[in-house]
């Protein structure tokens, strides 16, 4: 089990870095532009994935566990997430027939 | 002890009347507020007229991490205005007896609750303590004035406590700058403030968010337009609360927590507050004259006479102060009863404008020489209380500038033009429709009306027997203020 | 440590009990829990103790913030009354939610590490996030429920990625050692830290509903049933900013030079955005969305200021403004399901009617708008004094007053409605016992709070 | 990696992948041919000897049927649908061990696709993407028996893989590691794990029934209640990859119950074997050899058992199907967990 | 097994991508083969969805049932939270009896869920 960390580090740390950072933006846009609640969401997951591969890639190159522990912490909070947001979703879904949250304009924002 | 006793007598009072249902709370009240005026004639005979500190003081920790505490005391200027609080409320609710308010019990409570306020302000002598107080007799009062007032009263109201809790969040800041430039653990002690040496750049500012606190309250010339139509809307009696004393803590917060703690920038702004003063006493009479609504009228008035008090008071000189604290006693005297006879006339007439009153004189022989008496109050005429302390402020002012002095004269020769002008239309002349069946003062009323006038003479006549009390604190105050 | 163990299993338990036949025991069941939490975690007061490998201090700061939470959920909790009439099928679950987002909210108070504050946080929002749609057929509630769900989970996310890059920089999650490790460098910081402190700050700042990350909060507020958004508006803001505070003064107390700006015009953002929000509603739920704004931006005066005083006058300023806050929210929710209606217009003749629920409804308005004689007054007098232990800030004070003077002006509309507008043809509103009870409790404390301010703003 | 050592395994690679064709297209002929047998008929032997072409007939007629796609589907995703289907099934034997290491000219080649250390993870990942091609394509076609065929596959698949991933987890503690190479070999000679196990592999057993459709668990087919079920409206070699992607999975779930209960490609007295052969090299190789067809042994064999429980046992009904899955298999599988510990804690502390 | 422990590199898992390129070059071929070999002849009926025989009605896109929802919304929890005891398991001895009693508290709450859950009626097909 000891050699995966060595695996991850032939690559160098800023790769990770600038990867995540990548797929953490396009998350970021994609919350920020798409009208889709499930697409939204999904973009939401993106971003943590992204955080969770920084994590990891950290978590090796300074030979450190915790922050692999963060990673589960981080998992099994976004499952609890999925399954309320999925729920909020289909609930949502169940009213107005769509997942469009611009739909979705009976408050004023 | 004593003191505290004052301080919270009525609170407890309110408390007990709360729970009174029906006309029982009135009188309840009423005896409530003579026992408090007992207790502070007791204080009064306990009290060393010779000293000029702060005496029967009691002072334990409040906010102990914070160096605040709650300490309360009584000079010579907090005792006056004690007195004159405890007298006064025991006649403004005896005033109401003719009036059948809804939920009376909550209407005595609420003015016994503002006593314990308007008490606080007098006695504290801890900055934040005396906040405090000044916050809490406002409350009261608004309510008082927003749920029994006339038909504008909401919004009337309304921009009253705005303007003046506007004006006090400004001191509040100023409070705790000060208390934050004590050295040591910060306290805000009222002696610790008078010690502070500032500089007089942030005299300066400090200056002005005192000042702007206490001159809406006043109110002095361009913070008073709340002023007119808060008094015409509230019911006679907050008109009463307002104008009779309410309006003194004002001045008193100028003369305690403004003038020793920033000398520097009174001296540097005090020509401007004597400027704004004055334009205030000329501008109110003017507007005064032109008034045909009896209450407004004398709010009018008010304004001028306070613009008076005020520019005494900044001369920074004893006749000034001295003149001031007299005319705070002499002021709420006169305002108090003008505005109950108003409200007696009101009752009767239904009607307040002057142009269709008239001829009340015939009918009501006791009340047209009550009225007079206390009118003749107002304008300063010598023998009444009015000339005592209008005399000394305008010799205060004199004193300072001769020019000010002058056009601050000009405020008795108005103010007889405006007071007697009232008096002829409302008294003389033909009788209208509404006075046709003016009955006389009921026996009620004129137990309102003796101890007032009692005391517009008292204070003409012997004017000594209040000076006297004052003047160890006063001139304790200037040596303060010129340290 | 106890009360957080003792919450899940009361949380789990409740579920169960659920099942039960009669729904009655529910409501006094979870009052029940909610005080034996509250004597227990009193316990832990002055003995300072580290759980899971440092992962959680209980320390006076958490026990002080822990016992103001469980209060004001104590205190919010007979407010469901309704429900319990209404025998609404799910009313075990609200229980077992508010109880498990109330241990996120311990969590955040006492977390060690920043793993914690994640987890912290995440229990708190999923249990919100469920709650603000728990009104299945409203619409709004829907709206609410999603909008705060997809904000939450997209803010989440950005703290996440702060996180990341803080202990990137730093090389732990633990804030101690963060602190110390931006002592080791004397202050210089990478990139990399600054960026991670800059998400860590817009993540927070969302939870606790801080401009220009407010947006969602009227939206959420309004759609979310007046019962829970009461819990979100005190327990969850308290919770952040307690939370806030600490990460502020144990983690990145070295780098105030770095945060400071940013921190200072949130703070002057929040409050102006949030009176100035609160003077234009017509709802008087909205109002106190935003009321509940502008105080975060009061809370966060003080956090700013980061002197010695600064915990204290949060604690204080959460307690003074959640108690006031429940109250308002309780009130609100019975006239308003009376009523039907949230307007200012629904309190009309309040006073005459119900002049329990008015009175409670003005002492915690007065709270609110910080007038003596309530302990909202102390709560911005601390905040001020605070913030004045630095002079510079002055301004800032200046600006808090006079928004502080508007504050007054969107309170007051509710008193007036109350007292001086004509009952019409309301009728008078049934208040369930323990209800009134509260809300004496509530004005009782209030006022308590409001002349003996000492009672709590010494103890930290 | 050496480049040999690549192309050795490249080898290997492509070996197994076309065994796994050639069974699962030979599974289609033996299902038919067992089914004959239990119902006491011939099956086919129209085509070759004993209709042993029968299976080679029917992938060219399906190469040769119109590659249809309904008009209201969804085109891309009706394609994708089966390409998921069966791409996910071919990756799905990349880390089964079926031998140990054979010598070859000097270089050790093990006979896996690729060994890591999260083996189980890989297979329980890759096995449960399959999920999507059932999903997208019963979805993309449109058709409502397809789309509540799909969910039906969707739902079951995921209820049984909880139970599965539980049961799952008293192997791992026993072996301590999650590299299937390694749980192969710890069950050296006839020291099985099913010896331990038994509940557990019966858990498991069923829900590699359940995963792969199979009757008694074929609802999201039944031909009965849904037409054809998720690939109702499928045709020509879009149909045959859902078939084809089904008989590799049940190939790969009894590879994987071989691996993980019945000691892989280990087989009593191995050891004895490779002593009697004084060649080392010989030895390993003819242990490992031997071992392979021991392997494919045990997976014919439950491939076998499979077929005989599709003639066998009637299909549930959905709700029996559910209620088994959650409430059955899951409280069993936990208890088959704490058993596990408490035994493996219980010998610890005794020996 | 120490034999089996090597220094990992990134070209170890390069068979994985032969075998992926493997299976996917079967999957393309077969369809490719599949379009090109079969005849094509459209008409309208054979293009509609075949229910039966029965003319079908609407879309097939409509709502399904909620317990289908459920039973995914649940899954992904519990496939969570049985994922966290796959790390547990393996170390299982290394943790021995502390680490037993701790997933047993982990499981209990898991449980407790579960039967929560099953008394919800969620798991109800019937």
């Amino acid at each position: 089990m000891n050699q995966i960390p060595e695996v991850i580090r032939t690559i160098p740390l800023e790769y990770y870095l600038f990867f995540s950072t990548a797929l953490f933006a396009i998350g970021v846009i994609g919350v920020l532009t798409r009208r889709n609640a499930i697409v939204i969401f999904m973009c939401v997951e993106l971003m943590l994935n992204a955080v969770n591969i920084l994590l990891t890639a950290l978590s090796a190159y300074r030979a450190d566990a915790s922050a692999q522990v963060f990673v589960f912490f981080i998992m099994a909070v976004a499952a609890a997430e999925v399954c309320v947001g999925l729920a909020i979703i289909v609930m949502t879904y169940r009213n107005i027939r769509s997942t469009d949250v611009q739909l979705l304009s009976y408050l004023k924002w | 002890m004593i003191t505290a006793l004052l301080l919270f007598w009525p609170a407890l009072a309110a408390l007990l009347v709360l729970f009174i249902k029906g006309t029982g709370a009135k009188k309840v009240a009423f005896v409530a507020a003579l026992v408090e005026f007992a207790l502070s004639l007791f204080a009064l005979s306990g009290f060393d007229a010779q000293n000029g500190n702060t005496q029967m003081a009691l002072s334990f920790p409040w906010i102990e991490s914070a160096g605040i505490n709650f300490s309360i005391g009584m000079d010579g200027i907090s005792v006056l205005m004690v007195l004159l609080t405890t007298f006064l409320i025991p006649l403004i609710i005896l005033s109401s007896f003719k009036h059948e308010y809804k939920n009376p019990n909550v209407f005595y409570a609420l003015i016994l609750f503002m006593q314990t306020g308007l008490i606080g302000v007098f006695v504290a002598m801890d900055a934040f303590l005396f906040y405090f107080f000044w916050e809490v007799a406002l409350i009261p009062v608004y309510f008082i004035a927003a749920i029994w007032g006339g038909t504008d009263r909401i919004k009337v109201t309304f921009k009253f406590f705005l303007y003046t809790i506007f004006g006090s969040l400004f001191m509040l800041a100023a409070f705790v700058y000060l208390y934050l430039q004590t050295p040591g653990t910060h306290t805000s002690d009222v002696n610790a403030f008078y010690q502070l040496t500032l500089s007089a750049e942030s005299q300066s500012w400090i200056f002005w968010f005192l000042f702007i606190a206490f001159a809406i309250k006043m109110p002095v010339f361009p913070f008073h337009t709340w002023q007119p139509d808060t008094y015409t809307e509230a019911p006679t009696q907050a008109t009463m609360l307002l104008s009779g004393i309410m309006l003194k803590m004002g001045i008193y917060g100028v003369i305690r927590w403004l003038l020793p703690v920033v000398p520097m920038g009174v001296s540097q702004w005090d020509e401007v507050v004597l400027v704004l003063s004055i334009i205030g006493i000329v501008y109110a009479s003017i507007i005064a004259i032109r008034q045909r609504d009896l209450k407004r009228l004398i709010a009018y008035s008010s304004i001028a006479h306070v613009g008076l008090i005020a520019a005494g008071i900044f001369t920074l000189n004893e006749q000034g102060l001295q003149g001031g604290v007299i005319q705070m006693l002499s002021h709420g005297i006169n305002v108090v009863g003008l505005f109950f006879i108003i409200d007696i006339i009101f009752s009767r007439t239904n009607t307040r404008e002057i142009t269709s009153l008239g001829g009340i004189t015939q009918n009501a022989k006791a009340l047209s020489i009550f009225f007079m008496i206390l009118l003749l109050g107002s304008v300063a005429l010598p023998l009444t209380n009015g000339f005592v302390g209008e005399f000394l402020l305008l010799s205060g002012v004199f004193q300072y500038n001769a020019w000010f002095g002058a056009v601050a004269g000009l405020t008795i020769i108005l103010g007889a033009v405006y007071m007697l002008r009232m008096f002829q239309g409302v008294m003389f002349g033909t009788k209208s429709e509404q006075t046709e069946a003016f009955t006389d003062l009921t026996l009620n009323e004129m137990a309102v009306l003796i101890p007032l006038v009692i005391m517009v003479f008292w204070i003409g006549l012997f004017p000594n027997t209040f000076l006297s009390i004052s003047e160890p604190a006063v001139m304790n105050l200037l040596t303060i203020i010129n340290r | 440590m106890t009360s957080i163990i003792l919450l899940s299993i009361f949380g789990i338990a409740n579920l169960f009990i659920g099942f039960l036949k009669s729904k009655r025991i529910l409501l006094p069941l979870a009052l029940f829990f909610l005080i034996i939490v509250f004597g227990v975690n009193l316990f832990s007061w002055n003995d300072p103790q580290s759980y899971f490998n440092n992962m959680l201090t209980i320390d006076n700061y958490a026990v002080a913030f822990t016992g103001i939470m469980t209060l004001t959920t104590l205190l919010l909790i007979p407010f469901s009354q309704r429900y319990v009439e209404e025998r609404d099928s799910n009313l075990a679950e609200y229980y077992s939610l508010l109880l498990f987002s109330l241990v996120g909210a311990i969590m955040m108070v006492s977390y060690e590490n920043m793993i914690m504050l994640f987890v912290g946080i995440e229990i708190l929002s999923i249990a919100m996030y469920v709650l603000a749609g728990s009104n299945k057929k409203s619409l709004r509630s829907n709206e609410a429920a999603l909008k705060y769900f997809l904000m939450g989970a997209f803010f989440t996310g950005i703290l996440l990625f702060g996180m990341v890059l803080i202990y990137g920089a730093t090389g732990s999650f633990n804030i101690t050692e963060i602190g110390a490790a931006q002592i080791a460098t004397d202050g210089v910081m990478s990139t990399m830290f600054v960026l991670g402190l800059l998400m860590l700050i817009i993540g927070i700042s969302f939870k606790i509903s801080a401009a220009p990350f407010h947006f969602w909060t009227p939206d959420v507020y309004d759609g979310t049933p007046t019962f829970f958004t009461a819990f979100m508006s005190t327990v969850v803001k308290t919770a952040g900013v307690a939370a806030f505070y600490k990460l502020m003064a144990a983690a990145f107390a070295a780098s105030y030079v770095t945060w400071f700006p940013t921190m200072i015009a949130i703070t002057v953002l929040t409050l102006v955005v949030g009176n100035i929000g609160a003077v234009i509603q017509s709802s008087a739920k909205r109002m106190l969305a935003y009321s509940s704004i502008s105080h975060a931006g009061y809370l966060l005066m003080s956090l700013i200021a980061f002197n010695e005083r600064s915990d204290s006058s949060i604690l204080f300023y959460s307690l003074a403004y959640s108690t006031a806050t429940v109250a308002a929210f309780g009130v609100l929710k019975m006239v308003a399901a009376q009523r039907g209606g949230e307007k200012y217009e629904s309190f009309n003749g309040l006073g005459r009617t119900n002049p329990l629920l008015a009175f409670a409804m003005t002492v915690s308005m007065l709270s609110l708008a910080g007038i003596p004689l309530t302990a909202g007054f102390f709560a911005k007098f601390f905040v001020f004094t605070t913030v004045l232990q630095d002079n510079n800030l002055m301004w800032l004070v200046i600006i808090a007053v006079i928004l502080a003077a508007v504050g007054i002006y969107y309170y007051f509309r509710v008193v007036i409605a109350m007292y001086m507008q004509p009952a019409g043809d309301y009728e008078k509103i049934n208040v369930g016992s323990f209800a009134s009870f509260v809300l004496i409790f509530i004005t009782v404390l209030t006022i308590l709070l409001g002349i003996a301010p000492a009672l709590v703003s010494d103890i930290l | 990696m050496e480049s040999v050592d690549l192309i050795y395994k490249a080898i290997y690679i492509l070996a197994i992948f076309g065994i796994t064709l050639l069974i699962a297209t030979y599974s289609t002929y033996f299902e038919r041919k067992i089914a004959a047998f239990i119902q006491d008929r011939v099956g086919p032997n129209r085509a070759g000897p004993l209709g042993l072409l029968q299976p080679l007939a029917d992938a060219g007629k399906l190469f040769f049927k119109e590659d249809f796609i309904p008009s209201k589907s969804n085109k891309a995703l009706f394609i994708i649908g089966p390409g998921i289907a069966m791409l996910v099934a071919a990756m799905s034997s990349a880390v089964i061990p079926f031998g140990d290491n054979l010598i070859i000219d000097g270089h050790v080649v093990f006979l896996q696709a690729i060994e890591v250390n999260i083996g189980v993870l890989y297979i329980f990942g890759v096995v449960s993407l399959g999920v999507y091609g059932l999903m997208i394509g019963g979805w993309a076609s449109n058709n409502k028996f397809s789309l509540l065929g799909a969910i039906r596959a969707a739902s079951q698949n995921i209820s049984y893989e909880l139970a599965m991933g539980l049961s799952l987890i008293a192997v791992l503690m026993l072996s301590g590691s999650l590299s299937l190479r390694e749980i192969a070999a710890q069950q050296a000679g006839f020291n099985w794990n099913i010896w331990y196990q038994p509940l557990g592999f019966l858990i498991f057993l069923v829900c590699a029934f359940a995963e792969t459709n199979r009757t008694p668990f074929d609802l999201p087919e039944s031909e009965a209640e849904l037409i054809g079920g998720y690939h109702t409206e499928y045709g020509s070699m879009k149909l045959g990859m859902y078939l084809f992607a089904e008989y590799i999975n049940i190939f790969v779930a009894s590879a994987v119950m071989a691996t993980l209960y019945f000691g892989a490609y280990n087989f009593p007295f191995m050891e004895d074997l490779r002593a009697a052969i004084s060649d080392p090299v010989l030895a390993n190789n003819v242990v490992t050899l031997v071992g392979v067809a021991v392997m494919f042994a045990k997976i014919f064999l439950f491939i076998f058992f499979f077929m005989w429980v599709r003639w066998t046992l009637p299909r549930f009904r959905y709700d029996q199907l559910m209620k088994l899955g959650w409430q059955i298999l899951i409280p069993l599988a936990i208890l088959n967990i704490l058993l596990t510990g408490g035994g493996i804690l219980l010998k610890d502390y005794l020996f | 097994m120490e034999s089996t422990v090597e220094q990992y590199v990134p070209s170890d898992y390069l068979p994985i991508i032969i075998q992926f390129a493997a299976a996917l070059g079967f999957v393309i071929f077969a369809l490719v083969a599949t379009h090109l070999l079969g005849p094509k002849r459209k008409s309208e009926v054979k293009g509609a969805a075949w229910e039966s025989g029965i003319e079908s009605v609407g879309d097939a896109r409509t709502p399904i049932s909620y317990k289908y929802f459920m039973t995914a919304i649940l899954f992904v929890l519990f496939d969570v939270e049985i994922i966290f005891m796959y790390p547990w398991a393996v170390n299982f001895r290394e943790f021995g009896v502390d680490g037993f009693l701790q997933m047993f508290v982990f499981m209990g709450m898991l449980l407790a869920g579960f039967f929560y859950v099953i008394k919800k009626g969620i798991l109800k097909w019937e």
